[in-house]
């Protein structure tokens, strides 16, 4: 059976370039970067080209990079390390309705100790509005967090206007572009952002390999302390295959990010199309046009999502849902809910994340395979009020 | 992550339906927490003669029910009132353990049917149902986790503190 | 030229049987363990599988191992989630002066936030006196933490009963085994340790991957919040190439430690006997015998650590060194000076730290080379009072 | 990490040793920081006919000593005196950002050999010299640290803030 992947917002296989760059740092070149001797130098010099790499990127410069193990270190650190540093000057947060876990509970833990927090409400393609954000500064606002994109709904944020209005006001800005960063164009200076959280699996890159951009002069505690590791902002020893993956990877995305966007868009609107034109009672969630290039979120309604993904996956097809039994916090997506969507109807979600290997034949098998699928548990389900009264499908 | 069997039940499920003069019907759970289940059920005598039921929910919750209308068919309403949670998943070979929530809802189901059908019998009007679980049950630990953190706050061997 | 690395601590490669078993994680298996799907499946049943193997080395329960971004994380962690999650038992931790800047710096960290420290004095092998932690317990002290074994000078802790001391209190009991796990036996019942610290390239496992023991019942509070990967404790998608990696190295650590343990100790107790043998006013660092199987610690008088590390570089001899040259934080190692030892004779620090595939004449080699470098520099030290007053060695 | 040229001179230093009847000697550093320095010099005329250094140091101290020796001999002393770490530097190709503060070590050196040498000529003694830099540079942005932080507090981009 031909696998069909479109749950890359879970994990995308690395590139195979990738895989080479990383082969010799299994091997002979297994020194530690803090070693003063020759077998350490050589793998100091590629932790520097591979700074250089992500810099580019994001349009950032070589030493505002500090690799993590990921977007969740990268969250949790910009939070949690901007409130410890700004400690005199306020503990008032904001941030919206919509964010990652990693930032939604690194949030909750900062107010269990006393941070103040205002989350913002989103509209129904939940979307932040800028002008709340104004609104939302006082003078004891130390951080605005707005990701750039959400990687379950798709919609992108107006970034470049929030942090405009935090710029203009002198508030450190931060944004989660863990589902944007080697996606879209991602420039911190456009952006206007001072914090930037990126995780190297969005790009083909490994998992568990991240870093947070922090802009020159920006005032940040460590999360990790101890050794001279990152300029002394992010301890402990590097996970330097994890960085030489994701540098790779980061080279990459750049160079074919504009084909990768032009390949991905006309998937995306096909699924967008064609679903909803396959099975009634399905509704797109998020922006429509505003979205993720690889970003297709509806919910089917009156079935739950992951028994539609349990016989997707025995087809081959792989996606990811919302839902609340898929979720292992066993709760429906805050996202949805926070755009207004209730939570009977969140249960059906849907996330299709398309990646640079899917192709039109994906689709057409998506559009064959699915229809039936929901057509069987809907005749199951107590909610579906069409299916004849005594109808069984044994 | 699920046994064969569960699979096996989820993809053809047994008893899938409604019974249009059904002598009890017991529905549990609410869309939030992403199951609900109703059962049917035809009593001769003392006997389950007929039990059908639908299921809005995930794979396990599939699995249960339709395991839970096998077993019960055929029994004294006495023994279909024994079907307890964990012989229901033992009979399916195991469930995760962030799944045992929904077992609960099929026998609950099933008993909440002959209830109603005890309570039709004696003339009463059973009372309204409090809804199943208001709160979902904690994926870590297996217990109710009242709160809004991702995890389970309380039971766990490991537990993160408020 | 022959590589003699005896520089391990710093980085030993990884064994052959690890690559292996990390390859398919470069290629086929690239799920991410939170997909319900089957490419999610299958990674979940490794990490299981890897849980499982990491528990075994240390004699703990599956569940009571965290995976995490390597023994820096798992120290900060121990150290910042143990004082949040106390906060209202108590703010008294106590330590050692001669822990890991991981530790060191996680506690200045907690210091400013109004931790009280007590930080335990050593003797002059570097080792801590149970009884001094008796002493020092307060009806507010929450932690504990004294490593295993000192990475820089090789002696090793009394653990076990200061472990006990802390049960016979209930006081949690933390210890850094970043230098030992994987190393000599590590046994968390018998060391009565409720958390520990390990990183895998200790065992020739990746950079950048370790974890921490939890027992079950200890509370703590996550440093790293967000999604529920690793029971809710840390989140983040997990670093599964390291994991791997890891758990493999960990296997066939618990096999072959008894070996290793067997082939170590003669080549260590030959360079300490040998090294002082052939270069005057040369002298051992840390206890004699209670000391890891593979480090070699000496001071050399009259020169500094990084000159004499880089003529051994030049013949192909990775060490490392105390020294405050070559420490990035430019001071002397703080644990030679807690044991002691002047600022200026620590300057002589040479750290030889052998692994599985050093062999005798390895050591051979580094008695025949050594000495004259040391004369060498020796000649011209202005501190070197036996030179002849007048030659110059150009 | 150094440059073939700092590398060239760490392994054949030039000029190390010590003049007996030298007419002026600075010494600065101290061992705590790791480095320290001896200059002596002979001057003929206000020419600085001989240079002689003795080090305890890491690899850039000694190519720096050596450096600044050769740069020196045969120097006038005002010509001397303008040698600066920058020039030093350069001439050694340049040096890693953390070693930065050895190679000021070593034109202070000197500069205190020929103020030594100035003290003597007009019969007054030099007043004994501060030791070295009292706090060791921060090795991510090259300013002294005050602190105990393993890493600078203040002028880097980043700053971790206490
Ligand atoms: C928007 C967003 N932020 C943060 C994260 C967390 O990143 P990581 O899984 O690398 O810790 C994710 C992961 O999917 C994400 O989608
Ligand atoms: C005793 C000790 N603790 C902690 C650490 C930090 O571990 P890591 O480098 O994996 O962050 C080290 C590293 O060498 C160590 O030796």
């Amino acid at each position: 059976m031909r696998i069909i992947n479109m749950d890359h917002v879970a994990a995308s296989p690395l590139l195979p370039q990738v895989v080479d760059a990383m082969m010799p740092f299994l091997t002979e070149k297994f020194g530690n970067p803090s070693s003063m001797h020759s077998l350490g130098e050589e793998v100091t010099e590629t932790l520097d080209e591979a700074r250089g790499k992500v810099a580019a990127l994001i349009n950032a410069k070589d030493h505002e990079i500090v690799f993590t193990s990921g977007g969740t270190e990268s969250n949790n650190w910009a939070l949690k390390g901007i409130c410890q540093a700004s400690r005199s000057r306020g503990n008032h947060l904001i941030t919206s309705s919509v964010e990652h876990f990693s930032i939604m509970h690194a949030i909750k833990a900062l107010e269990k100790q006393g941070v103040e927090v205002t989350r913002l409400p989103v509209d129904k393609y939940g979307i932040v509005d800028p002008d709340d954000v104004k609104r939302a500064i006082t003078p004891r606002t130390v951080l605005v967090s707005v990701m750039h994109a959400n990687n379950e709904i798709g919609s992108i944020q107006p970034i470049a206007e929030i942090g405009r209005i935090a710029r203009e006001l002198s508030i450190p800005f931060h944004t989660d572009a863990v589902a944007t960063a080697g996606v879209i164009p991602v420039d911190v200076e456009a952006l206007n952002a001072d914090l930037l959280s990126l995780s190297a699996n969005a790009f083909y890159g490994p998992l568990g390999s991240g870093a947070l951009y922090v802009r020159k002069g920006v005032k940040i505690a460590p999360l990790l302390d101890g050794g001279i590791q990152e300029g002394g902002l992010r301890a402990g020893t590097e996970n330097v295959l994890g960085i030489v993956g994701m540098s790779k990877a980061a080279e990459i995305a750049a160079v074919e990010m504009e084909s990768r966007i032009a390949h991905l868009i006309p998937l995306r609107d096909r699924l967008i199309k064609e679903i909803p034109a396959a099975i009634e009672e399905v509704e797109l969630v998020g922006h429509p046009t505003q979205r993720l290039p690889g970003n297709v979120s509806v919910v089917v309604r009156y079935v739950e999502g992951e028994s539609m993904l349990l016989f997707l996956d025995m087809e081959g097809i792989k996606i990811a849902s919302g839902s609340a039994c898929i979720s292992r916090s066993l709760k429906v997506s805050h996202v949805m809910l926070a755009m207004g969507i209730d939570a009977g109807t969140a249960q059906g979600s849907l996330l299709f994340t398309l990646g640079k290997d899917n192709a039109d034949q994906d689709v057409d098998e998506v559009v064959r395979i699915l229809p039936p699928v929901v057509q069987k548990l809907r005749d199951m389900s107590p909610l579906y009020k069409k299916t004849s009264k005594f109808k069984t499908i044994t | 992550m699920y046994s064969d069997i569960v699979m096996e039940h989820f993809k053809n499920p047994r008893n899938v339906g409604e019974i249009p003069d059904a002598d009890g019907v017991g529905e549990v759970g609410n869309p939030a927490c992403g199951d609900i289940m109703a059962f049917y059920i035809k009593v001769n005598g003392n006997i389950l003669e007929d039990v059908k039921f639908k299921t809005f929910g995930c794979g396990a919750a599939i699995a249960v029910s339709s395991m839970v209308s096998e077993m019960a068919i055929g029994k004294t309403l006495e023994e279909a009132m024994q079907i307890t949670n964990n012989s229901v998943i033992e009979a399916l070979n195991g469930l995760p353990k962030k799944k045992h929530h929904c077992s609960n809802l099929g026998a609950d189901a099933l008993h909440r049917a002959i209830e109603d059908f005890r309570s039709k019998q004696q003339g009463r009007q059973m009372e309204k149902p409090v809804d199943g679980p208001e709160v979902c049950s904690c994926p870590v630990c297996d217990v109710n986790d009242p709160e809004e953190a991702p995890y389970c706050n309380t039971a766990c061997g490991h537990s993160s503190p408020k």
